[in-house]
């Protein structure tokens, strides 16, 4: 155990370090903070000296290292455009961006799990006809459209809930509906899938040459096997959540890491952008670190093993 | 210390107002958030030497300041008003104003580290400033080491905001004052959280008595059709940045208007004479000839805005050349001269931004349609940043947008700034004209004002029609949508005036 | 074939002959402007034959624009899914050839894909790199490498170890013969299958990062930066956006169907 | 009326016939031997039974439990037969036993639902079973899940879970392919054992008629979705009465005695959607004449419990004429 | 050809171990799968090897074929040593030997056809022009009892004897020396199993080829071996002529496998071994059989055994007590009967 998870954390270190390398490069390499946060009319020693400020008049490599240096001891960087320590910058978002993830994540769950196992129980039912067909509907329409027409029906026409803003609870209801709304559309179809694939396993005809009655066959045998499956998916619909945030908190003008994300790469504002990244890039490597443990606990045989095929 | 609104005035409406954009710069301070939505919100926490009368003419007007009198062509005398408060309940002296113009805030070389970019702002915008003497607890004097007719104009600029020394000396860092500066407005800074909100809570103390509001909230809201929905469902009180073509949706509703107009900006296309085929005068001759200023107008803007006599405000007074003509639309006249100019169809890159400009581009699409059209073959490149728009050598650069404000009403400000010797196409070889250079430089020396209209008239030949250095579309401008119950007038300007006399709902 | 699928692929090939007949059946050139005929409405809405679908805020035929939309989003995700498909089942064969230190170099790729959620990277990479077709496609493409990696990695060491690949091998093929003739074919239908899955995954996303103003950029066009450009007219000019969103939903949709029928049949899992 | 008796049981997927008006019975307490090759129908005859039949199966016939048909029969009544009656073996032990769940419990389950025992009393008799059937360290391995076991142990699990409701009835499908020489050797003993100290009755499913003949007093030839022979297990062997148990029986290699060449049957079973017209096997048979083609013969009595389908079959005196290949059987010893 | 009075075949002391992942807590543990195996083949012979599940069997087969390197010891083919795997050398001696599998249709490509496959070896080894190799296919084919029709035929359209004929015909489409066949009818039906050992005898008969037969059906092996070695554990425990071996067993682990056949009116004694299959992964020190050993002695626990012929007979056993070097802890006598 320990050792696999060492090597896991080996491994997750280095996919992090590649990760903020790729995005140093990136951002170093493709344009200058400097025009674009002084703005369209600054003169050419403003820039100068934003950029010798910066120092982003040094070599690459040396700038490089500086950060990696810099990161080691902890010091993430200042934003560009107000001078705060980004790790403040980030984390002022992180509980605004939670506020609509982790709700979502749960309406996910919540809807998209029993909606996947019911229609597998009731394969090619009206009801199975109807949920796959929201399921997949849910996949192909795109968060902000659904999001718009969100606002248009429950906003502007009933007047029930805010548009935008963060003001109230209220607010988060709509963003979290949509973003709910995809991912549980996407879990509901992997848990069908899931669940027909289980119930044709020999073992479920073993429980129920038992003598076990259906209902018991199904929460007892099905289910735990059909998580297995469905687990790697909630482990890829956490990139999708973040992704999501991206454009749901636009659309409501919900000031979350999405939205600072949006706005740093507008501005160049490199080391936000690169905090944000670098805190993104870890959830995840913890989301799927967490999911391969849960992985482990949920079937035996994966135990001390990587996923085999994770798709 | 200071009294801000309180039990007894909750009777005072609070508005929100959903904008685009709070701050650029993240920053409140006028010194780095240089950009025309801080000008939105600044008036209405900052106050500076002399006001402007923004719903107005845009005359100067007293403001911490009562009275001010050229001692000579390089010094200016200022009285301070009395009684003036800063939001912590200091008490406004001559100190504070020469700190404000001082080097801890602007120059450097105090106490303070100041951010280089500040230092070149403050140069760039008080060019031949000296210092500011003391010469009471309520007068300045004003030094600048040249020659500037227009020095008073500059104090009312936005970077002279006059800041509370104590508060600013108290501040861990430049930066961290900049996010919470200390001044004098009607409204006082309570909360800012960038990207998100900004509130400002009516400040009771202020020398023109108790603001009409109880609360003024600038809420960012970068989507336009959520800036709109969220004033549709009560969420906001206005909403800025109004597209003209969502101006009827808005009305459409009678609960709500849609006021503004022309600003004092003015949107215009240029060029690049170190691009190979652009350096011929006669193919930009073409292009200024292809450009349908009043299709644009009647249609993007449903003719609520005005296509100005060339890069000229009708505020500049004696200056204003009111019988400028811009290149009249004729694409048999452009071809022409693009027969003349032997041009042969080399593509031409335009650069855009999405949409920096309100419209802008769907602007750049119709002309380049325009231009297509009288055979241009123009190459629409959409881009990020102005800094991806100077980006590479002479033949990758053609034709981009820009946009030009003017506050004064002389013309050498505006224009030698922009496209004299001293202002950034000049210098990055972008257009250069020797004759305009020395126009240029005579319009700001010269006090001779018959020879200076004169001068003036030849630059505008030169620039606009000879050796055309970019084309005028259209005055931009700027429309908000609010509640129609609410009585405000918008200003000729991004300024928001919440105060007294711009109030009653 | 259930009547659903039936319809899925009729939209689909309508789709395709759209996109490859555009510039014959589109009646206007997609950037030809009425700017006196602006936000014209759709003949169903009450408009005239001249705009069936009606004309956008630039007077520009909806329709017309409609076309060459499916003809350059249908490019993009054809470009993208072949080109995460190529990188991705070499990387995999390579890993699954080299084993060792190649392998963990892939896999770590792979984590490091896994690591950033693919609509952050594309944010960086665009509005940092600016924007060009060709730039855009291939990062599409990168969309979803890893996954094909995955498969074919997977698949290619379990041919290996057992079966028809150990036994080519074994009779002395070269590895091109063996990955190129062999295991190449035998996990095509796979692959296509993960490909109908990503197809409409990268409509979407290509239609998200349009909204992030990071899409195709105009003069060109496509579904995404109809949508895009056309949601400030959400309520006064419905269809300059819903007839884009519509094509977009329904050929995910249909991509979607169809991958999950192709899935079905070809897992023998499911019975 | 003997203990289960199944009555013209057809099954169809789809088009495709699988079993195509099965008779068999079993008495209580009887050992018969289902043989035949891959696909004939041995496995669906007895999910049909019990209704373990998917969905998409089309199932008519009727099956009698005691007299009564189970056949159809509604879930409550299904339910208590099912591990409780009649209790089944399959035929992949890995993929037949719950990846997730620990032996002891799925062993468990059985026991309480049939004998209502929970807790305590439950666990020791998972271990009694599991000691039983020949798992070592049975304490131990009662927490252990399907994949840290062996194959052999695992076909041992089921074989505990199966006999774990005392059924009455014991199906085993094909309990030892994939199993080693010698475990399948141990498995064969322990199923006779019970039997012997249960008095249940089991029928024994497998394509090895070694196997079969060793454990079982009856066995039934099963070719294409029919039962083409059937005979008391030495009867079989004496006189095959079908050409494919003759081919089934040519095709085993013999272990002692001269080499001969193997006498194969040509061909392969036919495909259940593309059933020949006239018997099923005429095809393959060398025996085969146009009459065959046109008529599907029904099982023909050879001698008392001895009957064959086949036209060619003929009714014999028991032993009177010894076949040709009985000798080479009837030689085989046990070597040491 | 290099012929000569050179065995085509020697390995000597074959050793191969694998590594494994095991448990939760991810130790790697050795698996000792073959343990100084040596085994010599001439042409024309058969050689039957057979063992539980897991003895290593198979790996025995790939370390003869060169397909794995072995950890130790040695295989000459035809008197040269085995080149290493991956090398033209090596590809090139692939012609020479062949490989028939247990599960004709996994070793098989289920998307070209029979005919493509049969002739993929000559595409690869570039033998003869394209016409001569179409000659050569259907000589084969015809060969192994497959008609020209199926040749342009899947393997899925095939039945499971007919497939293996296929892979038959591909292994032999180069005139090996040698054939390998790993349990190449355990997957079969028994009435395929008796058409595919006819064909294997027929052909050995015809081209005179070496074969190592791997299966685990003592019947199947005493119908095609010339000689039989009992693999227990990663070695060979006993080696003899199929008759004498599988009517009296030397090796106690021989008999019980020899008494575990089942067969018709069966009624004598069989050879229960107690305990559980050996672990590879932990080897019993001593005699590895002796944990299940029925007569196992003292000496058995701690000597490991040779195998060396038998004084009597000169039977090739590896066991303490046949050789006499210790005496039975049990009389053979006392199995158990049922
Ligand atoms: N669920 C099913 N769907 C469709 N056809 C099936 C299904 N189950 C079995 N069959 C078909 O029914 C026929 C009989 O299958 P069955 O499993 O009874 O064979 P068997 O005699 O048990 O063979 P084996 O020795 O391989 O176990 C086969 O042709 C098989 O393909
Ligand atoms: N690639 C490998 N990695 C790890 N262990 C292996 C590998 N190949 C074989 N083994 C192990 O080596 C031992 C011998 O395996 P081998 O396949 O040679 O046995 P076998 O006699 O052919 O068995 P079977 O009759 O089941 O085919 C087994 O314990 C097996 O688990
Ligand atoms: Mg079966
Ligand atoms: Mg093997």
């Amino acid at each position: 155990m320990l050792q696999y998870l060492l090597s896991r954390l080996l491994r997750a270190a280095v996919s992090i370090v590649m990760v903020v390398t790729f995005v140093f490069v990136v951002l170093r390499m493709s344009g200058d903070p400097a025009t674009v946060i002084m703005g369209a009319d600054a003169p050419p020693e403003a820039i100068d000296a934003f950029r010798k400020a910066w120092g982003l008049d040094q070599p690459l490599w040396v700038q490089y290292f500086a950060f990696f240096e810099a990161v080691f001891s902890g010091e993430l960087g200042r934003s560009m455009r107000d001078g705060r320590d980004v790790v403040a910058v980030v984390l002022e978002r992180v509980p605004s961006t939670l506020a609509l993830t982790i709700p979502a994540f749960f309406v996910n769950i919540a809807v998209g799990i029993p909606a996947g196992v019911y229609a597998a129980l009731h394969r090619n039912s009206l009801i199975d006809r109807c949920v796959m067909v929201m399921a997949v509907t849910g996949f192909a329409v795109p968060s902000f459209i659904l999001a718009m027409l969100l606002v248009l029906i429950f906003s502007v026409t009933l007047g029930w809930l805010p548009s935008a803003g963060q003001d109230s609870w209220r607010n988060a209801i709509l963003p979290i509906a949509t973003m709910g709304f995809g991912g549980a559309a996407l879990l509901a179809r992997f848990t069908r899938s899931a669940m027909l694939e289980v119930l044709g396993q020999s073992y479920i005809r073993t429980a129920s040459a038992k003598g076990l009655p259906w209902s018991a066959v199904v929460w007892r045998h099905a289910l735990q096997n059909a998580a297995i499956p469905t687990i790697t998916i909630i482990g890829f619909m956490l990139g999708g959540l973040v992704a999501g945030a991206v454009v749901v908190e636009s659309v409501f003008s919900w000031p979350g890491v999405g939205r600072l994300l949006v706005v740093s790469v507008a501005n160049r504002d490199l080391a936000v952008v690169q905090a944000v990244v670098l805190m993104i890039a870890m959830t995840m490597v913890a989301a799927n670190m967490v999911v391969d443990v849960l992985y482990g606990l949920v079937d035996p045989r994966m135990q001390g093993q990587a996923r085999a095929a994770r798709r | 210390m200071p009294r801000f609104a309180s039990a007894q005035s909750t009777e005072r409406p609070a508005v929100t107002v959903a904008v685009q954009r709070i701050s650029n710069s993240n920053t409140l301070e006028m010194l780095t958030e240089q950009s025309n939505v801080g000008t939105r919100i600044y008036t209405s926490y900052a106050e500076t030497l002399i006001g402007n009368n923004w719903i107005g003419d845009m005359s100067l007007q007293p403001q911490l300041a009562t009275s001010w009198k050229r001692v000579d062509d390089q010094t200016v005398d200022v009285d301070l008003r009395e009684g003036v408060k800063f939001h912590n309940g200091d008490v406004m002296t001559a100190e504070d104003v020469a700190f404000s113009y001082g080097p801890d805030r602007m120059w450097g070389g105090g106490t303070v580290e100041v951010p280089e970019n500040v230092k070149v702002v403050a140069r760039q915008a008080l060019p031949a400033f000296e210092r500011i003497e003391v010469l009471g607890p309520h007068k300045i004097r004003l030094h600048n080491s040249s020659i500037d007719p227009v020095l008073e104009g500059r104090l009312s600029g936005s970077i002279g905001m006059i800041v509370s020394k104590r508060a600013f000396m108290e501040a861990k860092s430049w930066m961290d004052w900049a996010r919470r500066p200390i001044t004098t407005g009607p409204y006082a800074i309570t909360e800012y959280k960038p990207d998100s909100v900004l509130t400002l809570s009516a400040f009771d103390d202020h020398w023109e008595g108790r603001p009409p509001l109880r609360q003024v909230r600038f809420v960012e809201t970068p989507e336009t059709a959520s800036r709109i929905n969220l004033l549709r469902s009560g969420g906001a009180d206005f909403a800025c940045d109004i597209p003209p073509d969502q101006i009827a949706t808005v009305e459409a509703d009678k609960r709500f208007k849609v006021v503004g107009g022309p600003i004092n900006n003015t949107r215009y296309t240029v060029f690049n004479k170190s691009h190979p085929v652009l350096a011929n005068p006669l193919v930009r001759q073409a292009l200024t000839h292809s450009v349908d200023r009043n299709l644009i107008v009647e249609s993007l803007w449903s003719g609520r805005t005005e296509v100005p006599r060339g890069l000229q405000w009708s505020f500049y007074g004696d200056f204003y050349i009111a019988d400028h003509e811009n290149p009249a639309y004729d694409p048999d006249k452009a071809r022409a001269l693009l027969r003349k100019a032997g041009y042969n169809g080399e593509p031409i890159p335009y650069r855009v931004l999405n949409d920096y400009y309100t419209a802008q581009t769907a602007t750049a699409q119709i002309n380049t349609e325009n231009w297509r059209a009288v055979g241009l073959n123009i190459k629409l490149q959409m881009v990020e940043n102005w800094g991806q728009i100077s980006e590479g050598g002479p033949e990758t650069r053609g034709i981009h947008d820009w946009s030009a404000a003017a506050s004064l009403p002389d013309p050498y400000v505006q224009m030698s700034g922009s496209w004299g010797p001293l202002g950034s196409p000049w210098k990055s070889n972008q257009w250069r004209n020797e004759e305009f250079g020395k126009l240029s430089q005579e319009l700001g020396s010269s006090t001779d004002k018959t020879r200076r209209i004169a001068v003036w008239r030849r630059m505008l030949q030169i620039i606009e029609i000879e050796d055309p250095a970019y084309v005028v579309l259209h005055r931009n401008a700027s429309f908000t949508a609010k509640r129609a119950d609410i009585k405000w007038t918008p200003a000729q300007s991004f300024v928001m005036d919440f105060r007294r006399h711009n109030w009653s709902a | 074939m259930p009547l659903l699928i039936v319809i899925a692929i009729l939209w689909l090939v309508l789709m395709l002959a759209i996109a490859v007949s555009a510039d014959l059946i589109s009646p206007y050139r997609f950037t030809q402007m009425d700017l006196r005929n602006r936000l014209s409405l759709p003949v169903f809405m009450g408009g005239s034959w001249r705009h069936v679908l009606g004309t956008d805020e630039l007077g520009r035929d909806v329709l017309s624009r409609l076309i060459t939309s499916i003809r350059m989003s249908l490019l993009i995700a054809f470009g993208a899914t072949i080109i995460g498909a190529v990188i991705g089942v070499t990387l995999g064969f390579v890993a699954a050839h080299f084993r060792g230190i190649v392998e963990q170099a892939v896999l770590a790729l792979v984590d490091f894909s896994a690591a950033i959620p693919f609509l952050v990277l594309a944010l960086a990479v665009l509005a940092f790199f600016g924007n060009s077709l060709v730039l855009f496609v291939c990062l599409l493409g990168f969309h979803a490498w890893e996954r094909y990696a995955r498969i074919a990695r997977g698949l290619a060491i379990s041919g290996k170890t057992h079966g028809y690949a150990a036994a080519v091998h074994q009779l002395g093929a070269s590895p091109w013969r063996l990955y190129g003739r062999h295991i190449l074919p035998n996990i095509a239908s796979t692959l296509i299958v993960s490909m109908t899955l990503a197809f409409p995954e990268i409509i979407l996303l290509e239609s998200g990062l349009s909204f992030l103003g990071l899409g195709i950029q105009p003069p060109d066009t496509s579904l995404g930066n109809m949508v895009g450009f056309g949601r400030e007219y959400l309520s006064s000019a419905p269809w300059i956006m819903l007839a884009p969103a519509f094509v977009i939903t329904v050929t995910a949709l249909c991509v979607s169907l169809l991958g999950d029928w192709l899935r079905d049949r070809l897992d023998p899992t499911l019975s | 009326m003997a203990f289960v008796e199944i009555e013209n049981l057809s099954v169809a997927f789809g088009r495709s016939m699988a079993l195509r008006g099965i008779n068999l019975s079993v008495e209580r307490g009887e050992a018969v031997g289902l043989v035949g090759e891959s696909g004939c129908g041995k496995s669906v005859t007895w999910l049909a039974a019990l209704g373990l039949l998917p969905a998409s199966a089309t199932v008519r016939g009727s099956v009698w439990l005691d007299g009564k048909d189970i056949l159809g029969a509604p879930k409550a009544r299904l339910e208590p037969v099912r591990g409780g009656r009649i209790a089944m073996i399959f035929q992949d032990p890995a993929a037949s036993l719950n990846p997730v769940h620990r032996i002891g419990r799925q062993i468990g389950e059985a026991l309480t639902l049939h004998r209502g025992m929970t807790g305590e009393r439950a666990k020791a008799e998972v271990i009694r079973l599991m000691d039983q059937v020949g798992i070592p360290d049975a304490r131990n391995r009662i927490n252990a899940y399907p994949h840290e076991l062996s194959g052999g142990q695992n076909q041992r699990v089921m074989i505990a879970m199966a006999l774990a409701g005392e059924p009455e009835l014991l199906v085993a499908d094909e309990p030892t392919t994939a199993l080693d020489v010698t475990i399948q050797a141990q498995i064969l003993d322990l199923l006779t054992t019970l039997r012997r100290d249960t008095g249940m009755a089991m029928v024994l499913i497998s394509h090895d008629l070694g196997v079969v003949s060793e454990t079982c007093s009856r066995i039934a030839v099963m070719y294409a979705g029919r039962i083409v022979e059937e005979a008391p297990s030495g009867q079989i062997f004496s006189h095959p009465g079908h050409p494919y148990t003759r081919g089934l029986l040519g095709s085993l290699p013999p272990l002692t005695g001269p080499r001969r060449r193997l006498v194969a049957i040509p061909g392969s079973v036919p495909e259940a959607a593309r059933m020949p017209s006239g018997c099923a096997f005429a095809p393959r048979c060398d025996l085969s004449t146009e009459l065959c083609a046109q008529v599907d013969p029904a099982p023909l009595p050879l001698a008392d419990d001895h009957s064959a389908a086949c036209v060619f079959a003929k009714p014999y005196q028991r032993n009177v004429h010894p076949v040709a290949g009985e000798g080479a059987f009837a030689r085989e010893r046990v070597l040491q | 050809m290099s012929g000569g009075t050179a065995e085509l075949l020697e390995a000597r002391d074959l050793a191969r171990s694998y590594m494994m992942h095991r448990g939760f807590l991810g130790r790697t543990t050795q698996v000792r799968a073959v343990d100084g195996v040596s085994l010599s083949l001439s042409r024309g012979e058969t050689l039957g090897l057979v063992g539980e599940s897991g003895c290593g069997k198979s790996t025995t087969a790939r370390l003869v074929l060169g397909i794995e390197p072995p950890d130790e010891g040695a295989v000459t083919f035809d008197g040269t040593a085995m080149p290493r795997s991956g090398t033209s050398n090596w590809a090139a001696l692939r012609r020479r030997m062949q490989m028939v599998y247990q599960d004709p249709l996994q070793a098989l490509d289920k998307r070209l056809t029979i005919g493509a496959q049969v002739a993929e070896p000559l595409d690869i080894h570039r033998i003869g022009t394209s016409a001569e190799r179409r000659e050569r296919v259907a000589a084969v084919m015809a060969e192994v009892g497959l008609q020209p029709h199926h040749a342009a035929r899947h393997p899925q359209s095939l039945s499971g004897g007919q497939r293996q004929r296929a892979v038959i015909a591909r292994a032999l489409v180069t005139n090996p020396d040698l054939l390998v066949c790993d349990e190449p009818i355990s997957a079969l039906d028994v009435s395929i199993q008796a058409l595919v050992l006819n064909l294997l005898m027929d052909l050995q008969e015809r081209s005179g080829m070496g074969m190592l037969f791997v299966s685990h059906d003592l019947r199947a092996v005493r119908q095609i071996s010339h000689r039989v070695a009992v693999m227990y554990l990663g070695r060979i425990v006993e080696e003899g002529e199929p008759d004498a071996v599988l009517q009296d067993p030397a090796h106690p682990y021989a008999q019980a496998l020899v008494s575990a056949i089942p067969h018709p009116g069966k009624t004598a004694a069989r050879v229960i071994l107690q305990g559980d299959p050996p672990n590879p992964a932990n080897r019993p020190s001593g005699c590895a059989f002796h944990p299940r050993c029925p007569v196992a002695t003292a000496t058995c626990r701690t000597e490991v055994p040779v195998l060396k012929p038998r004084r009597s007979d000169g039977r090739r056993v590896a066991c303490h007590v046949a050789h006499g070097e210790a005496a039975p802890a049990r009389a053979p006598t006392m199995l158990e009967t049922c």
